[in-house]
């Protein structure tokens, strides 16, 4: 290994070094493309530059899946002169068992440098630094055990799912199973993008939103409830014996967003009607109070990062749908066809579909997916009087 | 990139399949879970209605991690999670096992690795970042080692449950911020309207994708040396960055030029307040690797006035809409500017229409 | 206009002085009063720090007043309030007198000439109104007689203290919206563009001005029979009305398609929450002079709901922020539809970005 | 009197009627005029149609004042040809005592309609219905008499203020002496309008905002306080003992927008750092709390309704002033000044304060007038860096 005196200093301290990491990895396997990607590192944290640029790589078939980079400064640094990274989609969840694991470890040792990001932002493992020759193999054996690229370009993107019925108790549907059916259903968008630009799904179980669906993605898919929340009594009385009521009011009642629950002779009250599930007072209390029994999803949709607009949060689009049995999920297909489709038709190239929504018109939108107004979708009615309606 | 001795067809899968990577005591109760608690830092025991437990024990990595590292976290569940394991969204990796003995044992284990144990409640979990120089074609920074010297300071945080509620950081190379919104995000800024390199553009760019990019129409078409290229209006450049993702001659990184900012209150969780987007409450902060220590400084000032003085449950951005941005501005040193004014879409929004006021 | 034979030389004094037309109390206990009750409806009593006490006893009138009525509005305060009354912001008359036992008699006086006491504390008070047909040159309807039948129907709320919050009503002879932003507000809503008036429009109209007063560019200059004249982009047109203030042949107005808008929620107040606009709620009523009956009956529907269900302090927008927006509709009969989603500048930030839902 | 059966169902009902008030006046005098007013009013009634047009009447030297209306419809209905409207401005706080009103009413009889409103929105005796050749003199008399004409026009207008620490113990400022000052310094601006259009002042001596300054007026002037709530703890304790903890945690803790309050053993403690002096809990427990003994102004603007942008609430734009001395009302009004300059150099025709700020940008305001930044002027620094700074 070369000197590399910037990047040794990323190994002091007491957090786990991605440094270190690398180090041991190059020492063990001697492969030189991963002292060429130490070397070029360093040579970055020195002229604070970076020097990849991208390139068109993929696997038979696909369009996208693999990120490919060539180096910059090949003549200075030629090891790294390719340092492609493949997307992998984990299964939802992010649940491996260590059979799983070693696999996709033994057969990235042998074609690749070893570097596995887990995970990417948008859900993938990332497997960093592979040339360009041994892509398909790589691939092809991946693929032997059930592993499959990930999204990039103009397409359906990997998905992300919070651990949710898996090991959660505010879990309202089964995200890990409709993760699966629906990044099944557009597993040949995923690898063959052609749309407008990219598009992710998120899935989290409930609004607590462990996967930050409302701004990391244009489908954003969270659970929710439609009865009232179940009050398990004794429990109630028991965290209040325990924490005291100027906490019960400081802590629960105080912080409800719609003050739906009141103060009764120091007990709780919840008006079930003004709830707006945010779920707070579920999470202070979650042995006494849990999701109600009539559970399903809302859909978000829009939800994205600054780029050209700002930051821009999903907006509630569908307020509820069943999610427990196969035709649920078709149903729900379904309806995400017609969203694309209403995209593709009134999109520009380059513009996410909740930019799409926003400047084609919210109304516009639902009407051209054929999805019913419903108040929720909105924070509050117009303040101006500037529109022409049909009469 | 056919090759034309390959043997195996390819099967279209799409995500791995979920079933066979969860834990036996989970896959029985799955989707019957009742409620949880938090025994200790890092540690969850999860109780289910037919009274079963599991316990999930937690631990940071570096996310940049490498295929020996995970087959230490492999031998780690093969001993003490039946084999079975799982990350989090924030790059943590968890154990989850029902035997609450293996508890202590495997946590034992996981710090002598070099793994910290923590990341649950109310504690400063991993960041969520970025691929920076290590991988991107258009970064001003490295993430991971910003990253890296954030949290060895913050390693306490990360493993106590000292804070009034659960924080969430990101940490992003260019103004795209693929790290996304969270309670305090670290994010370049780029300061300067791109330099066009126009030799480069003549061969690179696809010129009109180039000014649709611009939000603002700050590109125009123009002809350089003879060769058609591009000029910008640098009076309406917002330095927002996004002709450089369509057009690598729209040079818009520079060693000095190329800043950070902080940003603080994002939110994507529903409960309580709404989600909310963050806001800038710093700029300028130079980018300065190996340690960036003007930046884990600012982080780490938020962070103590938010622990100090936030209530229970209150994330960052809803303890600021309590004491209001004059005092966090106060409690944490950094200064208000009128940068810090909006400017943009939807600006007259985030006015004080209101005679609300704070002194 | 000068009159030659004027020997008066005009002083500019602005404002008519105050002092003289505050009652002996008053002047003596400026700015150290304690605090307030409101014994009973249309009554207030202030307690100065001196332990002088001032009652005020509050009456509706028409507005539209004549020199009768004033003058016997004059005689009361002559005999009850020393010679002393004011009105208050919503055209209600008020006499005020440290001497208890002149409040009952006063009122009696007062009611019997016809002025209800009342509009105090947590009651619907006399509602912000507009010119309308009998002085407005852009009218589409007739505000005093909108007001005089809505008040009919509230005359009760008007005098007891029966709501959860004080209520502000506000009617508008157009879009333009004179009489403000209210709890409810009963608001003329244009349906269709303008007719252009080619003929009238060359002797009236300074074209430039029309064009520049449409805030979505829909009017252009035109040729009509060899004469310039404007004509309007009817797809793009968001019949604002803006185009008849500064021109009088761009007639937006119709005897059948200038219709009437229900508005709630609007607060100006900054007690609670800060102020917010209001919002639509039906649209498309017909103007239906002399007695407008769908609209009060659409008034009275959302009176009747809030003062069922809502809370002590909640005014009508906190009340809904609260039961929802759902609710509210489903209490009071109206329909939410498509054209009530916000198309405007800044249609984006009233958008439900957040799980929060109710059902 | 011409027979007016629509308006004669405005007899009906309990509420006093303005047809009743016009009608007893037109019998009492004779005047044509009032016949005229009501056989047109009548003729509206039925078409559905409005029939006035604007014109140009004023009085010597004055640009602005008087209202004119000519009637559309003066071949059928001549008596009513003419029915201009003289805005009068009332004393501050809308105070009266019966001479003034007396002697109003007087001259108003003897050369109008003997109409009156009382008052206009923006808060002038609105004496309506007076032929043009009678307006000076009448305007004359009245000026003879203290009272002069208020605003229209692209100028200064009319103000509003509420009764203030006339009869009102939350009273933060002396807003009739500043109304008064104000209104007495625009004066000419007021009667001859030169500016791009008009703007208005409005004097609210506390959040509670009573004139509806925060919408309707461009330059709001608003009590506020610097300091803690003051609190009579006896007083507090007796308002929870006949009202119970209940109410208070329902009625006041709960509806603090800051959660500022909270319960503590029973009783109730203000963060006065978090207070934001919305009101609220002095308005609930007036007798227990006052506002802080620092007082004086904040000072909001570009409040306007709907007009081509939409109902724009106004921003606060100078978080305090004292208010006490002549020297202050002087130093606000020089402010004001500043601000109306560059508004004027800034501004187009036909825009508000409010949109030229929106349009030019709240920073770039700020620097032309020279007001300092405060965290204070906005509900939160941006959430996108789309920015070029000077660095
Ligand atoms: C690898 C990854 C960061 C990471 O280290 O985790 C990443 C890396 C890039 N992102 Fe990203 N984005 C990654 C998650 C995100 C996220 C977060 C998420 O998905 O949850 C976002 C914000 C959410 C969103 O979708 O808006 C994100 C918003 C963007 C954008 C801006 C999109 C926008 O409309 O605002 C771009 C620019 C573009 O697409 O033109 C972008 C573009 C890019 C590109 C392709 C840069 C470019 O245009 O050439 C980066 C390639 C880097 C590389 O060399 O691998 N990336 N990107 C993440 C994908 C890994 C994975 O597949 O798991
Ligand atoms: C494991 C994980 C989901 C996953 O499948 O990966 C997870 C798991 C749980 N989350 Fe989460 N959340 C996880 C990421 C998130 C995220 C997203 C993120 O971190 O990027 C959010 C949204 C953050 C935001 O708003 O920007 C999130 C917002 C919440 C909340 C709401 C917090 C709040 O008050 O705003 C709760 C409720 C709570 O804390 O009681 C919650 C609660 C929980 C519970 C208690 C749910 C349960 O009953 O099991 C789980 C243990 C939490 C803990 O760590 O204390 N989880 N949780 C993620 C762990 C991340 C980590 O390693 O630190
Ligand atoms: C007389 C008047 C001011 C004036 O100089 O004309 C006035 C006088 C008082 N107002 Fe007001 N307000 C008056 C118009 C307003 C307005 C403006 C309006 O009506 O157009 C508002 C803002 C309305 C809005 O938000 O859109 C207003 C918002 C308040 C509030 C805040 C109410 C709230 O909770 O949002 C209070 C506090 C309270 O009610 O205790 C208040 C309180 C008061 C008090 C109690 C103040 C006091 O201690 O003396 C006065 C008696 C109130 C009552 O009527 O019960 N006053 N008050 C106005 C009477 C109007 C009427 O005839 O009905
Ligand atoms: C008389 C009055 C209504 C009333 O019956 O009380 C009134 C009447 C007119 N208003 Fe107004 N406005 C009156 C208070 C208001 C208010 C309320 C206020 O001042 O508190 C507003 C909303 C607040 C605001 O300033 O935005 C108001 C917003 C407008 C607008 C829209 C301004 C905007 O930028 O949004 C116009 C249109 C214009 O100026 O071009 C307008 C224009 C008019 C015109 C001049 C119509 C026109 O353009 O020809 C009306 C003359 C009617 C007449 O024949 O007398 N009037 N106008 C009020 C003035 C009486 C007075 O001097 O006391
Ligand atoms: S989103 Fe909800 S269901 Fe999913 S892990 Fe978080 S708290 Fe559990
Ligand atoms: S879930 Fe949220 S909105 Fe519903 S009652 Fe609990 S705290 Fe209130
Ligand atoms: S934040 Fe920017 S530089 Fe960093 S990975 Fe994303 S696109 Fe690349
Ligand atoms: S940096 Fe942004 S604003 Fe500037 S030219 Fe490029 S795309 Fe346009
Ligand atoms: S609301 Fe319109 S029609 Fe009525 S007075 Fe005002 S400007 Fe005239
Ligand atoms: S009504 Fe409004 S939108 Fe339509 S043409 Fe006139 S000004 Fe333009
Ligand atoms: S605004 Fe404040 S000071 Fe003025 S009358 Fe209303 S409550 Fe009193
Ligand atoms: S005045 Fe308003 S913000 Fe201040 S403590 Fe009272 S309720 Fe809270």
């Amino acid at each position: 290994l070369n000197p590399t005196p910037m990047l040794d200093e990323l190994e002091n301290g007491p957090w786990p070094s991605f440094v270190g990491g690398f180090k041991e990895l190059a020492e063990r396997t001697k492969k030189p493309m991963l002292r060429g990607v130490m070397d070029q590192l360093e040579y970055s944290y020195n002229t604070k530059m970076g020097y990849w640029k991208g390139g068109l790589v993929t696997v038979d078939g696909y369009g996208a899946g693999v990120i490919t980079r060539y180096s910059m400064i090949k003549d200075k640094i030629p090891e790294a002169s390719e340092f492609h990274t493949m997307r992998i989609q984990p299964a939802p969840g992010l649940h491996y068992n260590t059979e799983m694991l070693r696999e996709l470890c033994d057969i990235w040792e042998e074609y690749g440098s070893g570097i596995i990001t887990l995970h990417g932002q948008t859900g993938d493992i990332m497997l960093q630094g592979i040339e360009q020759d041994k892509v398909q193999e790589c691939f092809d054996r991946l693929n032997e055990k059930g592993w499959d690229l990930g999204g990039a370009g103009a397409g359906m993107r990997t998905a992300v799912s919070c651990a949710g019925p898996a090991r959660c108790e505010q879990a309202c549907y089964d995200n890990l199973e409709l993760h699966l059916h629906a990044l099944r259903h557009f597993v040949s968008q995923l690898h063959r993008p052609e749309w407008n630009y990219k598009i992710k799904f998120k899935f989290s179980a409930c609004p607590n939103d462990c996967t930050n669906a409302i701004m990391r993605s244009d489908l954003a898919v969270i659970g929710t409830w439609k009865d009232a929340i179940q009050v398990e009594e004794p429990a109630v009385k028991e965290w209040i014996e325990k924490n005291g009521v100027d906490a019960l009011v400081n802590q629960v009642i105080n912080l409800c967003p719609t003050r739906a629950i009141s103060l009764e002779n120091g007990g709780m009250k919840i008006e079930s009607r003004d709830c707006v599930r945010c779920m707070h007072c579920l999470n202070v209390m979650p042995k006494a109070l849990s999701p109600g029994k009539e559970r399903g999803i809302s859909l978000l949709m829009g939800g994205k990062n600054t780029l050209k607009v700002g930051v821009n949060m999903g907006s509630l689009i569908i307020p509820f749908m069943k999610m427990e049995t196969e035709e649920d999920r078709e149903a729900f297909m379904e309806l995400v066809e017609e969203i694309i489709d209403w995209w593709d038709d009134n999109g520009l190239d380059h513009e996410r579909i909740g930019e799409s929504i926003e400047r084609v018109g919210l109304k516009q939108f639902l009407e051209g997916v054929g999805i019913d107004v419903d108040i929720n979708q909105v924070a509050r009615p117009r303040d101006n009087p500037y529109f022409k309606a049909k009469y | 990139m056919s090759s034309p001795e390959r043997t195996w067809k390819t099967i279209e899968s799409g995500p791995h399949t979920y079933q066979e990577a969860l834990h036996p005591v989970v896959r029985k109760n799955y989707g019957k879970w009742k409620y949880h608690e938090i025994p200790r830092p890092g540690v969850l025991k999860h109780v289910a209605e037919s009274g079963d437990a599991i316990y999930t024990v937690r631990a940071g990595t570096p996310r940049q991690d490498t295929v020996d590292m995970v087959r230490r976290l492999c031998e780690i569940a093969d001993r003490f999670s039946d084999g079975h394991l799982r990350f989090t969204v924030r790059n943590n990796v968890e154990f989850l096992t029902p035997n609450p003995d293996n508890v202590e044992p495997m946590i034992k284990e996981l710090e002598s690795m070099g793994f910290p144990v923590g990341g649950a409640g109310n504690c400063v979990s991993s960041v969520s970042h970025t691929q920076g120089w290590l991988h991107c074609d258009i970064p001003a920074t490295d993430a991971s080692g910003v990253v890296k010297s954030m949290m060895d300071t913050l390693y306490h945080e990360f493993k106590h449950m000292e804070m009034p509620n659960k924080v969430r950081l990101s940490t992003s190379c260019c103004s795209i911020n693929c790290g996304g919104q969270a309670d305090i995000a670290v994010v370049v800024k780029h300061t300067r309207p791109p330099r066009i390199n126009h030799e480069h553009l003549s061969m690179v760019c696809e010129l009109p994708k180039a000014v649709a990019r611009c939000p603002v129409a700050a590109i125009r078409p123009t002809v350089v040396d003879g060769k058609r290229s591009l000029m910008v209006d640098e009076a309406k450049c917002i330095c927002c960055g996004a002709c450089f993702g369509a057009c690598p001659a729209m040079e818009i990184n520079h060693p000095e030029h190329s800043k950070f900012a902080i940003w603080v209150g994002g939110k994507n969780s529903n409960a309580r307040s709404k989600p909310s987007t963050m806001s800038i409450v710093a700029h300028n902060l130079p980018n300065n690797p190996p340690r960036w220590p003007e930046v884990t400084d600012a982080v780490g000032r938020i962070l103590t006035a938010y622990k100090a003085g936030g209530r229970p449950w209150e994330r960052v951005g809803e303890w600021i809409n309590r004491i209001g941005w004059k005092r966090f501005f106060e409690e944490t040193g950094l200064t208000f500017d009128e940068d810090m004014i909006d400017s943009y879409r939807h600006a007259r929004t985030t006015f004080n229409q209101s005679a609300h006021v704070r002194f």
